[in-house]
């Protein structure tokens, strides 16, 4: 039977209408699509948030000592004097800019969107295996954002140890001024984490436990590979940092001394801790966004990802050499150097899997028949900058050579090129790709292009001439650079950095108004704009309540594009062809 | 066949592991371990046969109270991956101390 | 407000990818692993980026076109496998004896000439050992953000921290070392060139990081000795 | 017939011809396991800390006995025990659907657990006025870090147990579909375990 048939059948079935109310609908709703939108809007707000404090940060960076323009009257006087940002708070925009990014705006957008929202779809499932305790994971992290939020306007002023907290300068308030604010920040992510935990554990079940008929593991579609190993990634390390968090807020708060030397706390068992932590969560914020670039670039070359089962197993290597790298961070700690020979051998590894990916995505591209729509444009670039990112790892991995790189802007360039450059773009990419199916409707290709290469020529002007910043000894987290002698020269740079960062703050704008704009003026999608194979573009967008009011069958791998076998060039996963045999397992070649 | 599902119907009734005699050789256990770890022998000593009970309970616990041992290889698999993990972090980090 | 591209034409400092210079003896070790690196990452980046842009131009979409239907091939997976692991194994070795050169823990030379150091909020303490050249002895005295040392001569600091962790840097000797409280880290190193530098805080330590800051003096061998016995002890009395 | 975990998803998870075995087991049992694994990551954190730093400073603990009252802890551990075959058994009472043997071994469970956490209180009272506390040094410090998170998640068993007991009396458990008394009970006995460890490094070592 012809897919159309199959579609017609379906869209009659779909008359289970749920009739539940608009608060169990849109609320407190445990519809997996839902909760998947719930946490983009949450997340897209901290991401604006954690620019603006990033904007905060390049004025004084770029401008020290002279007062902020218009809003500078805004702040309180704690933060903000006659219009200059204060030293304890520009160490707030720090540790919150970094605090936001990673954890409520690409963490979230990255696990908590698309892992809600794609992998019942893509592997043919009505909805997470504990719909409930889904809606929990959300609800969690809601008011940990806002507790986090809250932070800003205790007395003394918010978290200023670095989003990495290290004791003790975190543990105690003598050192950082900060009380309640470190109070504040341990328990906003104990309760973050508890949220990913249920999240993740969620996603493993589901994917274990849920696939559709022929839904074989090596017929999963990279993204929910890469979800899957993150999901696991998250599962594993989040409770440990949550151990540590509490081991801190206990320091804090009941006079322990688990990191504060004078009776014998160790400063360094918090950094091997969180890194420990740490570490998997870099691969965390990429790994997913590596998954869902694969499928768009597959898609946008319309031709099946070169490689599939190196791609997975390149996923799996990171996601076990991932927990033996973290001690890089480390290099410059006092660390027991003998370790840290192991650590820099691990980690030169670590970037081996890494490599087959980037060369894998060429190899897809290759012959291809490159379509050229914003969500392949911004998976483009995610390859492109991935790559810068990943080659400037190389110079601290390389441990001497981080003794002069390490804690310089050489390490902002290179974490900004992979979370920025790597993961946002790929964000970019995945929200535009799956916003029609979410919503129903087409975000303005126009706009989309616009925005997209503005962000692309800013980003690369913020971010790439940090490199040098850091080639000439500049450090991180400097409140205000021109006390050294050394630096002065490069204060220039500094200022012309400024002054990109704000031009790609304006340009990300326009992405929220074509993101707002879209929802109600946007081109009518239709299930399948982008001839795509996956489970989820056999149903209409937005796919109603359920899913599928048939479980479909799944025949191939989710890449057969340009088969020979039809004559249009894509071919869904669940499409039966007469000609094709029952589905043999691991029949993905 | 329904691979995803072990109904507990599948299970033959009455045919349960020997809870009470588990029981006993925890409870037994505990009791030695209370012995040793008083004992007027080398710390060393004591620490490790502590550790060896510790185990020793802890396995018949996960095996039999958590029925691990009835479970599909898939699932002991899953059980124990968590381990490798705990055990890197440790000694890693001991080398700091201790080396 | 500034315009970017005057301000970029004002910098006197060049957009290069070459280090600045630097004045020690970890100079040579660090400097060309730097540059060894940088020859793999910046070839393996063009060919990268430049590959990439000729897909991305020759197999541009066009109608009527089909793509070429495979789903790769595992020679080229084990060529690029095993090419990148053997270079990055390669940057490994070649950089482990530096390692164990500059933070090894038996790498501090025995001729070391031993300084103390002690940092806090938001200052360096440096402790000298006087005109016997001993540390403990009545005659050290101590400086506050001033570090003398004499060229040529190895010097080993023994660095404690009061609060919390600060980090030692001087990027014209390309070392850096984080300063532990509750730990005893000893930083050596063996400055080439007598002149004047700065030595700064690389780890956030508080809201006076920025200001954290020294200035290290290398003196000439003979003149650092009338140094230790007069200008250094009297100018730490005064205080 | 399939099992209520299946019916729970409709016909998507009927089992079809090739399709690939998930864990084998059913969804909340698997999703329990996965949990655990996370449990014993956390569980890793605040034992592994304890180790390393008592490996760093050994003098900071007072030998066995010396400050903790070990008499006491070991009718704790053997009540902790008592509670896991009383969850076992049942368990064993939930397969061969015997409800009352179930609701009464579950009771008991409740009430076994409540009482260890009871203890545990007692015992903490008493270490704070012998002026053994969290900030007395790493020893409290740990001592209570550890102890004490194992007794929240006693506390949490608890809750979660008296709920299945609660269900229990109202006969929701069949031979077939028991799945709550299933999960609770790996829940429940991974405490006892950690608390087995924790017996052994923390009060005897």
């Amino acid at each position: 039977m012809t897919e159309m048939a199959t579609r017609g059948t379906i869209a009659e079935q779909h008359t289970h209408r749920d009739d539940r109310p608009f608060i169990r609908r849109y609320i407190f709703s445990t519809d997996h699509k839902i909760i998947g939108i719930q946490f983009l809007l949450m997340s897209l707000l901290f991401l604006l948030l954690g620019g603006m404090l990033a904007m905060l940060m390049r004025w004084q960076l770029g401008f020290p000592g002279r007062p902020l323009p218009i809003i500078g009257s805004l702040f309180p006087e704690a933060m903000v004097q006659n219009g200059i940002v204060l030293p304890e708070f520009y160490d707030s925009l720090v540790t919150m800019h970094g605090t936001f990014m990673v954890f409520f705006a690409i963490m979230p957008l990255l696990v908590g969107v698309f892992g809600n929202y794609l992998i019942p779809l893509k592997i043919g499932a009505p909805d997470m295996a504990f719909p409930r305790i889904n809606m929990a994971s959300f609800w969690l992290a809601v008011p940990a954002g806002v507790l986090m939020l809250a932070g800003f306007f205790v007395e003394g002023g918010h978290a200023a140890a670095g989003w990495t907290s290290y004791a003790p300068l975190s543990a105690n308030s003598e050192y950082s001024g900060v009380s309640t604010g470190q109070i504040i920040w341990c328990i906003s992510l104990i309760v973050l984490g508890l949220s990913s935990i249920l999240g993740s554990f969620n996603y493993i079940t589901t994917i274990i436990n849920m696939r559709a008929p022929g839904m074989i593991w090596f017929r999963m579609p990279l993204s929910i590979w890469s979800l899957f190993i993150t999901a696991i990634l998250v599962l594993l390390a989040m409770p440990v940092l949550s151990g540590a968090i509490i081991m801190l807020l206990f320091d804090q708060t009941i006079g322990t001394h688990f990191f504060l030397p004078p009776k014998g706390g160790q400063p360094l068992l918090w950094q091997h801790l969180f890194w420990f932590f740490g570490h998997p969560e870099v691969y965390i914020l990429i790994l997913p966004a590596m998954g869902m670039a694969s499928d768009i670039i597959a898609n946008g070359s319309r031709k099946p990802i070169f490689g599939y089962v190196s791609m997975v197993l390149a996923l799996l290597g990171i996601g076990v050499l991932g927990w033996g790298v973290w001690g890089h961070h480390m290099f410059m700690s006092g660390m027991n150097p003998t370790l840290g020979t192991g650590f820099m051998i691990s980690t030169l590894l670590i970037s081996v899997p890494s490599a087959i990916k980037v060369f894998n995505w060429m190899g897809t591209m290759w012959r291809g028949n490159i379509q050229f729509h914003v969500p392949m444009l911004h998976a483009v670039s995610f390859v492109a900058m991935f790559v810068i990112g990943g080659l400037s790892g190389v110079f601290m991995a390389a441990s001497p050579v981080d003794i002069y790189i390490h804690d310089t802007y050489f390490i902002v360039a290179h974490l900004h090129y992979v979370l920025f450059g790597g993961s946002l773009f790929a964000i970019f990419a995945s929200i535009t790709y799956w916003y029609p199916k979410m919503f129903g409707r087409l975000m303005s290709p126009r706009w989309g292009k616009v925005h997209f290469w503005l962000t692309f020529v800013f980003y690369n002007l913020v971010f790439f001439p940090m490199h040098q910043l850091g080639l000439h000894g500049h450090m991180r987290r400097l409140y205000d650079p021109t006390q050294y002698e050394f630096l002065k020269p490069l204060q220039p740079l500094n200022t012309f950095i400024s002054i990109s960062a704000f031009l790609l703050f304006a340009s990300q704008l326009i992405f929220a108004v074509n993101f707002i704009a879209s929802w109600f003026t946007g081109a009518k999608a239709g299930p399948n704009p982008w001839h795509d194979n996956g489970l989820e573009w056999t149903l209409p967008s937005p796919p109603p309540h359920g899913n599928f009011a048939v479980t479909p069958t799944v025949y191939r791998g989710p890449y057969e594009y340009s088969s020979p076998l039809v004559e249009e060039d894509w071919l869904p996963q669940d499409r039966r062809l007469d000609r094709s045999p029952a589905p043999a397992p691991g029949g993905h070649r | 066949m329904e691979p995803l599902t072990d109904t507990p119907l599948a299970k033959p009734r009455a045919h349960h592991p020997p809870y009470i005699a588990i029981f006993a050789g925890l409870a037994v256990l505990t009791m030695t371990e209370l012995i040793v770890a008083f004992l007027p022998w080398h710390k060393r000593t004591i620490v490790i046969l502590l550790i060896a009970m510790a185990i020793w309970k802890a396995l018949l616990v996960a095996l039999y109270y958590m029925h691990l041992r009835f479970e599909p290889n898939r699932l002991r698999i899953l059980a124990v991956a968590p381990l490798p993990l705990a055990v890197i972090l440790v000694t890693a980090v001991i080398t700091e101390f201790r080396w | 407000m500034i315009n970017p591209v005057a301000a970029l034409q004002s910098t006197n400092i060049p957009l290069s990818w070459l280090l600045p210079h630097g004045s020690s003896t970890f100079v040579g070790d660090i400097d060309w692993l730097y540059y060894l690196v940088l020859w793999i990452t910046g070839i393996a980046f063009i060919a990268v980026e430049a590959t990439l842009v000729v897909f991305l131009v020759k197999y541009r979409g066009r109608p009527g076109r089909k793509a070429y239907y495979t789903h790769g091939s595992l020679m080229p997976e084990y060529i690029w496998t095993g090419v990148t692991a053997v270079v990055v194994v390669m940057i490994g070795l070649v950089s482990a004896p530096a390692w164990g050169k500059i933070k090894g823990r038996d790498g501090v030379p025995p001729n070391a000439m031993a300084l103390g150091l002690t940092a806090k909020q938001f200052e360096w303490h440096f402790t000298y050992p006087g005109p016997d050249g001993k540390l403990g002895t009545a005659d050290d005295f101590e400086l506050r953000n001033q570090l003398h040392v004499a060229v040529d001569s190895p010097v080993v600091v023994t660095a404690q921290s009061e609060d919390v962790i600060h980090s030692f840097f001087v990027p014209n000797w390309r070392i850096k070392q984080d300063i532990v409280p509750g730990m005893h880290i000893r930083v050596w190193f063996q400055p080439t060139e007598v002149g004047t530098f700065e030595l700064g805080c690389a780890e956030l330590c508080g809201f006076g990081h920025y200001r954290m800051r020294a200035i290290v003096t290398v003196h000439a061998k003979d003149d650092y000795q009338r140094w230790m016995a007069g200008s250094g002890r009297s100018l730490a009395l005064a205080r | 017939m399939t099992h209520g975990a299946i019916a729970a998803s409709a016909g998507v998870m009927r089992p079809p011809v090739d399709r690939e075995a998930g864990a084998g087991v059913y969804n909340e049992k698997l999703g329990m396991w996965v949990f655990l694994g996370s449990e014993v990551m956390f569980f890793t954190a605040l034992i592994g800390s304890y180790i390393i730093l008592r490996v760093a400073h050994p003098e900071m603990w007072a030998p066995p006995g010396k400050v903790l009252n070990v008499p006491i802890t070991a009718v704790n551990t053997f009540l902790l025990i008592c509670s896991s075959v009383t969850m076992v058994k049942a368990f064993a009472s939930a397969q061969d659907g015997l409800q009352r043997p179930l609701c009464l071994w579950l009771l008991a469970t409740c009430i076994i657990g409540a009482t260890f956490v009871g203890v545990q209180a007692f015992e903490y009272h008493h270490l704070i006025e012998k002026g053994f506390v969290p900030s007395e040094g790493l020893y409290g410090s740990t001592f209570y870090t550890m102890t004490g998170f194992h007794g929240f998640h006693v506390s949490v068993g608890v809750i979660c147990l008296s709920f299945v007991t609660w269900k229990a009396f109202r006969g929701k458990y069949t031979s077939t579909d028991h799945r709550g008394v299933e999960v609770v009970g790996l829940y429940w006995h991974f405490v006892d375990l950690v608390w087995i460890i924790l017996f052994t490094i923390v009060y005897l070592i």
